[in-house]
């Protein structure tokens, strides 16, 4: 017969606010097996956990179940505390009782009754339990970095610097990102391209870096501490080795209407391009779309003027293979638009502002290559219809942000800052110009944020408007805004030249395909999902894989940055030691039943399952069956479910425990639900009556 | 192509030139416009400003005339089709709602049942195409101010085009010939709830609108409903006394425009009934 | 409007009946502002329609209904349609109207609550809106005799003013759906201001 | 399937809860470990509220998921049964959420020929992200029990059997 304790937390009262717990205990005390159960206020403290040890030695328990929160956030502590006491690990368990019970339930009857079933049907899966020992694997010490914006970039020189290789890939020729477009940073107005073009340059030339440009991850297989990535590295059409990066190329290129992505539509390039003078690689890529040859079969102007012969039309997509332990994944963010078919198409735009056709409507990464030196009007601030200096310029902030009924309801973060710093760089620049912010609510809370605003409105006189914009139209030279000013209660009309909109921090538009290849999470808008929100902000739930950047959520560069060295630091950690633990829930074959049918074999989504032989001494074939390389194996059970003779099981989460887990759910005819004063005389020894 | 039509009581009285216009094209198109029996009035805005529940209650009552003609109800008023359809897109989405509404006016709402304005059925039904080869008199030259008016369109979830952006009459009239005009006041309200009791307010709205479609270099107004367009036509002379505007800027029915490109006299589509006379107009693009 | 108010709890009141009344939550209003933006009638009115809002959710009955801003709201429904929030603003206008009218206030703006009667009761009596007779009923309740009378003979002239009402058949069904609606929403009101008793905790 | 063990609390049981006044739904949900489970978790970190009917078993992904489980979960009492993974496409193993999906398909249908009543066994997904999906599904399928009552047929077909 099984000893088990039950040790119910009550959470501060965040259980038993709502759930009974003295109650849970007593009634855990009369289910069979069950030698010890107690309740306490917070069973994850010291003294909690010290409770629980001293019950396993006391009592001899050779099994604990802890009816606390979900095993997402204390397993590890518990498990980890169990062990202590020397008992096996795998041989704990948690009934939440908190996430799945307090906290969604009002304090009523069911409630409690609910508790105390999640509570047996533990001990019943318990009692199956097995002692377990974690499987230890091979640590591959390389990295793989998703991204080369600033979070990328950081995150990779930090590992590299830490000793180990990194896989930078980009989908860009050109690593930077958005930061790179950038004119000035908020709160010091420093030069966003001086403090960031150096760390690309490092980049670009680290001794453990190995980067690959204008290329996209193309499958994903494996597990912490051993994935193989397949890399595709985009044809660029130039031979980047023999490519000196004169630029001659570009200058004869005839197909010059083509906007420029780094300038967001405001100039236009060439078909054979370097993205920016700054990129790294400062290599050219031609755009098969609109190159001339590509498209029409004639041309090679380029190739004719290359002084290096770098040009090569003949190249094709390549792909590589890359064997990492750890991933990072920054892949940033891009701006939602107010177009009517934009490239987030679950989202509407912006009609009641014309979608988007009116060239003197602009975003904030336009406006930030407007007055950038090296942007397209050379830091002058012109608006893009006819290149008139604007003299008043209305900024519109939330636009797409915490808008419902456009589909999308958080705060993009980092719009009051930039707007407060696109005030200031126009103020500098246009003296006699007014700017006009339309804003909800100012959200500054960083080391010198709200100073920064306060010197936008006092020192630059940027004059703030609090509320909403209605609608914008064109009226002949100028731009109407119809919005209000809620502090007055009045509604505003004003005339500009030009208008700002400061659109919603989007993820990467398709960047869910990526993230189902990886096999991590992400949210409605497909920001990736992080652990916990608070305690494991820069994992994800699939162990080895860790976020950085504004693809978890809208985030500025400071914290791009320390959220990337954060990443950097979980890598370093993964890569410190030779092997690592997983946990041992793997499939197991039952060789003296397995039929051979191989339906297994052909259903393991990770190839994890072989035939083998089995042979008598003098080495002719017995019989063949199904043989679980645990190293490959990852859980999912699918097999165990499938197999046709039953022959297959998965430890952890075994028929048997299954099965009595169901059963625990409808087993009656025990009482365990007493009213608290009619079980008051109820002694241990009756349980079984 | 049949369809249970609902004038409405203005199209009876100030909008009669829009009822016959409207008459005269469907028939020259071959659509058949059946008007449903002893219909009542929908109420227009004072129904639901007085009372919310009573609006969605008649509307469904007009909706059930249409038995025995159309699932399809035509409709040309933009205050009846907003009633009507605003009441039958709640009842089909929303079952209590629709319950609340059936034992209100004792009617069974019949889900099936669509109000349909009479441009959606132009554009969709009819289609651009089948229209073009009715034009013997193409607009040519005419340039048009299309007016959509506030309650074509809202709630968005009664818009038959996009509803910040429609161009569905742009299309239709440019089908006909006529060259449409870009400009800023299509869908601003032109107040013509409070015609009657805030004639100052009124008199603003309406020279917001004309100004913006004068700017745009419009010739003439084209309008799709009979508020809007006893607003514009009428209140011109009450601008230029109280506002010292001179507009003189015609404001007709885009039946009436889409009537003569189909062959109809002026007299067919009643064009002289406008108080802002758009015969001249008409007269020196050669349409009349 | 008096510029200092005191908050007991019981603010929230207001703000479930309005709920109870047209199904619309306020406590989704952030006062962003988008629809005073937008309203074609806010330099008429003395509020706007975000500051309504506000009054409702803090419960300010007495300053509600002395508000002009529901009874010049045009119905054009442009703040329900941009609303970030998707809220029917323009039905709270109809239901602010609506109940000043069952808890007799006085109303601030006469002519509008003129219009929507004369234009009802011509509905009602004839089943059919009956313009002329509307018109000059209109000028004599609002005592405004001469009102629009220039267009009057315009419009007889060319034949756009008929001079018999139609009538139709179902009036009488269109009377009963009246009279219900009439007993309905007197009925709701009681629910209503049970209802937020109850929740409100007294 | 091997005979499934027998539960010492079952030795205990005197019977199914057959003869109980005042009934209340009984639903198992069979839910993996990285999407729905995770979605359950933050419904209660949000302090979303649903009815106290339903029992959870986490599997590590609807790949585990053996329509068995079902019938026995029928066998013992269940109500209805609800089997909930991550979305296509973004299952944590790949592909076990679509094997699961598709195996319950052939089952479902073999089910049914028998005349089981199918409206008690809901297949849904619910991410890691979709705390409400999570509520509001079992909102909806407490609602669907409650109508239904309590699952007779199934036992009374089983004795009988």
């Amino acid at each position: 017969m099984s000893k088990i304790g039950v040790f119910v937390c009550h959470c501060g009262e965040n259980i038993s606010r709502t759930v009974d717990c003295a109650r849970v205990a007593k009634a855990s005390g009369q289910i069979r097996g069950v030698a010890v159960a107690k309740d306490y206020k917070y069973m994850c403290s010291d003294p909690g956990q010290a409770l629980i040890k001293n019950a396993i030695k006391e009592h001899k328990l050779d099994g604990v179940v802890v009816s606390a929160c979900s095993p997402h956030m204390h397993e590890k502590t518990f498990r980890k505390a169990v062990t202590e006491a020397g008992l096996n690990q795998f041989l704990c368990e948690m009934a939440n009782i908190r996430e799945h019970c307090s906290w969604v339930h009002e304090k009523e009857e069911p409630t409690t009754r609910k508790a105390i079933e999640l509570v047996r049907l533990m001990v019943e899966k318990v009692k199956r339990n097995m002692a377990l020992e974690p499987i230890r694997v091979d640590v591959t010490k390389r990295a793989l970095v998703i991204g080369g914006g600033v979070a990328g970039i950081q995150a990779a020189l930090d590992i590299a610097d830490g000793g180990h290789e990194v896989i930078l890939v980009e989908k860009d020729p050109s690593v930077g990102g958005h930061m790179a477009q950038l004119s000035e940073t908020f709160p010091t107005l420093d030069c966003s391209q001086c403090i960031l073009t150096p760390k690309m340059v490092d980049v670009g030339s680290h001794p453990n870096i190995k980067l690959y440009t204008y290329s996209e991850v193309e499958k994903i297989e494996g597990f912490v501490g051993n994935f193989k990535v397949t890399i595709k590295k985009k044809a660029r059409s130039v031979d980047i080795d023999k490519c000196t990066g004169c630029g001659e190329c570009q200058l004869k290129c005839p197909s010059k209407k083509i906007p420029s992505e780094f300038d967001r539509g405001l100039k236009n390039r060439t078909a054979i391009y370097i993205p920016f003078p700054q990129a790294v690689p400062a290599r050219p890529v031609i755009d098969r779309e609109h190159c001339i040859y590509f498209t029409k079969g004639k041309c090679k102007a380029c190739q004719k003027v290359c002084p290096t012969e770098a040009v090569d039309f003949e190249q094709t997509d390549e792909y590589v293979e890359e064997e990492v332990g750890g991933i990072v994944v920054a892949t940033g963010f891009d701006l939602y638009t107010t177009d009517k078919q934009g490239p987030y198409p679950d989202y509407k735009g912006y009609g009641e502002y014309g979608y988007g056709e009116d060239p003197d409507i602009i975003d904030g990464l336009q406006f930030e290559r407007l007055a950038s030196a090296s942007g397209p009007t050379g830091g002058a601030i012109q608006r893009p219809s006819d290149g008139k200096e604007p003299k008043s310029v209305v900024f519109l902030q939330c636009i797409g942000s915490r808008h419902p009924s456009k589909g999308i309801e958080f705060c993009s973060k980092i719009c009051c800052m930039y707007t407060a710093k696109h005030t200031m760089l126009y103020k500098h620049k246009v003296h006699h110009g007014t700017a006009y912010v339309f804003y909800m609510d100012i959200r500054a809370p960083g080391k010198g944020y709200d100073e920064f605003v306060r010197r936008a409105i006092e020192e630059d006189g940027a004059v703030y408007l609090r509320g909403r914009v209605s609608r914008i139209y064109r009226s002949g030279d100028h731009l109407i805004v119809k919005g209000a000013d809620t502090l007055s209660g009045a509604a505003v009309e004003i005339e500009a030249d030009m208008v700002v909109l400061a659109t919603a921090v989007m993820p990467q538009p398709g960047i869910e395909g990526l993230f189902q290849k990886l096999g991590i999470s992400y949210d409605q808008y497909k920001f990736a999902s992080e652990a916990h929100p608070k305690l494991r902000p820069v994992e994800c739930a699939t162990a080895g894989i860790f976020l950085a950047g504004a693809c978890q959520g809208p985030k500025d560069i400071p914290e791009s940055v320390a959220q990337a060295s954060a990443a950097a630091s979980k890598a370093l950690i993964l890569f410190s030691r030779d092997q690592m633990l997983r946990e041992p829930v793997v499939a197991k074959v039952n060789e003296n039943t397995c039929i051979a049918c191989w339906y297994c074999v052909e259903i393991c989504p990770f190839t994890a399952i072989s035939k083998k032989d089995i042979r008598d001494r003098q080495g002719n074939l017995i019989k063949r069956v199904a043989e679980v390389n645990p190293s490959l194996c990852t859980g999912c059970g699918t097999c165990a479910a499938t197999c046709f003779s039953n022959s297959i099981d998965l430890d952890g989460f075994t028929d048997e425990q299954i099965y009595s887990e169901i059963n625990s759910l409808m087993a009656v005819g025990q009482d365990l639900f007493p009213e608290p004063e009619k079980a008051e005389g109820d002694s241990p020894d009756e349980k079984a009556a | 192509m049949t369809y249970a039509y609902y004038p409405g009581c203005s199209l009876k009285g100030t909008a009669i030139d829009y009822h016959t216009s409207a008459l005269a094209l469907a028939e020259r198109l071959g659509i058949e416009l059946k008007e449903m029996e002893d219909w009542v009035c929908c109420g227009a805005s004072p129904i639901h400003q007085r009372n919310p529940a009573l609006a969605s209650g008649v509307a469904n009552l007009l909706l059930s005339l249409s038995e025995g003609i159309s699932k399809d109800v035509a409709v040309l008023c933009a205050a009846c089709y907003h009633n009507m359809k605003k009441a039958e897109v709640e009842m089909r989405e929303d079952g209590k709602k629709r319950n609340e509404v059936e034992e209100l006016s004792g009617i069974p709402f019949n889900p099936e049942v669509r109000t349909r304005h009479f441009l959606d059925i132009l554009d969709k039904d009819y289609g651009l195409n089948a229209l073009k080869e009715k034009v013997v008199k193409p607009l040519s030259e005419l340039r048009v101010a299309c007016y959509y008016g506030c309650l074509l369109s809202r709630p968005p979830e009664i818009a038959f085009d996009d509803p910040e952006q429609p161009m569905i009459m742009e299309r239709i009239l440019e089908a006909a010939g006529a060259e449409t005009v870009s400009w800023s006041h299509r869908l601003e309200c032109c107040g013509a709830s409070h015609a009657v009791p805030l004639t100052d307010a009124v008199l603003r709205l309406v020279n917001d609108v004309l100004a913006s479609a004068r700017d745009a270099g419009a010739d003439i107004i084209a309008c799709a409903c009979p508020l809007c367009q006893a607003n514009l036509d009428m209140r011109q002379e009450g601008i230029r006394a109280k506002l010292g505007v001179a507009h003189n800027l015609p404001a007709v029915y885009f039946t009436q425009l889409l009537g003569i490109a189909c062959g109809a006299t002026g007299k067919q589509v009643m064009i002289e009934k406008g108080m802002v006379s758009a015969v001249p107009l008409l007269r020196a693009k050669n349409l009349l | 409007m008096k510029y200092q108010i005191r908050l007991s709890g019981d603010e929230i009141r207001l703000m479930q009946e309005v709920k109870a009344r047209s199904g619309v939550d306020l406590a989704k209003c952030y006062q962003c502002g988008e629809c005073t933006a937008g309203c074609p009638m806010t330099p008429e009115m003395d509020a706007g329609p975000t500051k309504t809002l506000r009054l409702i959710q803090l419960g300010m009955e007495e300053a509600l209904f002395d508000l002009n801003t529901p009874w010049l709201c045009a119905s054009c429904e442009t703040c329900t349609a941009r609303c970030p929030n998707d809220i029917d603003i323009a039905l709270v206008m109809d239901v602010v109207r609506q109940m000043a009218r069952l808890k007799g206030k006085k109303i601030p703006v006469k002519e509008p609550r003129i219009f929507q009667d004369v234009f009802l009761k011509s509905v009602e009596n004839n089943g059919r809106l009956f313009e002329p007779g509307m018109i000059a009923f209109y000028n004599l309740r609002s005592g405004d005799l001469f009102h629009d009378v220039g267009l009057g003979p315009k419009m007889l002239l060319k034949g756009k003013l008929p001079l018999l009402p139609h009538t139709s058949k179902n009036r009488e069904k269109l009377r009963e759906i009246f009279r219900k609606a009439e007993a309905l929403e007197k009925e709701a009101g009681k629910k209503a201001s049970e209802e937020a008793h109850d929740e409100s905790g007294h | 399937m091997s005979e499934s063990p027998q539960s010492e609390t079952q030795k205990d049981g005197a019977g199914l809860p057959e003869a109980a006044t005042s009934w209340e739904p009984r639903i198992v949900a069979f839910i993996c470990n990285w999407c729905t489970y995770t979605g359950a978790d933050l419904a209660g970190t949000s302090r979303m509220k649903y009815p106290p009917y339903v029992r959870v078993i986490k599997i590590p992904c609807t790949g585990r998921f053996d329509p068995l489980f079902m019938i026995k979960a029928f066998e013992r009492g269940a109500d209805g049964v609800l089997v909930s993974g991550c979305h296509p496409g973004d299952c944590h193993y790949t592909a076990g959420n679509y094997n699961a999906r598709r195996k319950y398909t052939v089952f479902k249908a073999l089910l049914e020929t028998l005349g089981m009543d199918m409206d008690r066994v809901w297949f849904s997904w619910i991410s890691a992200s979709e705390g409400g999906k999570w509520v509001d599904t079992i909102r909806k399928f407490t609602e669907v029990i409650q109508e239904k009552g309590p699952f007779r047929e199934y036992r009374e077909m089983i004795d009988v059997g």
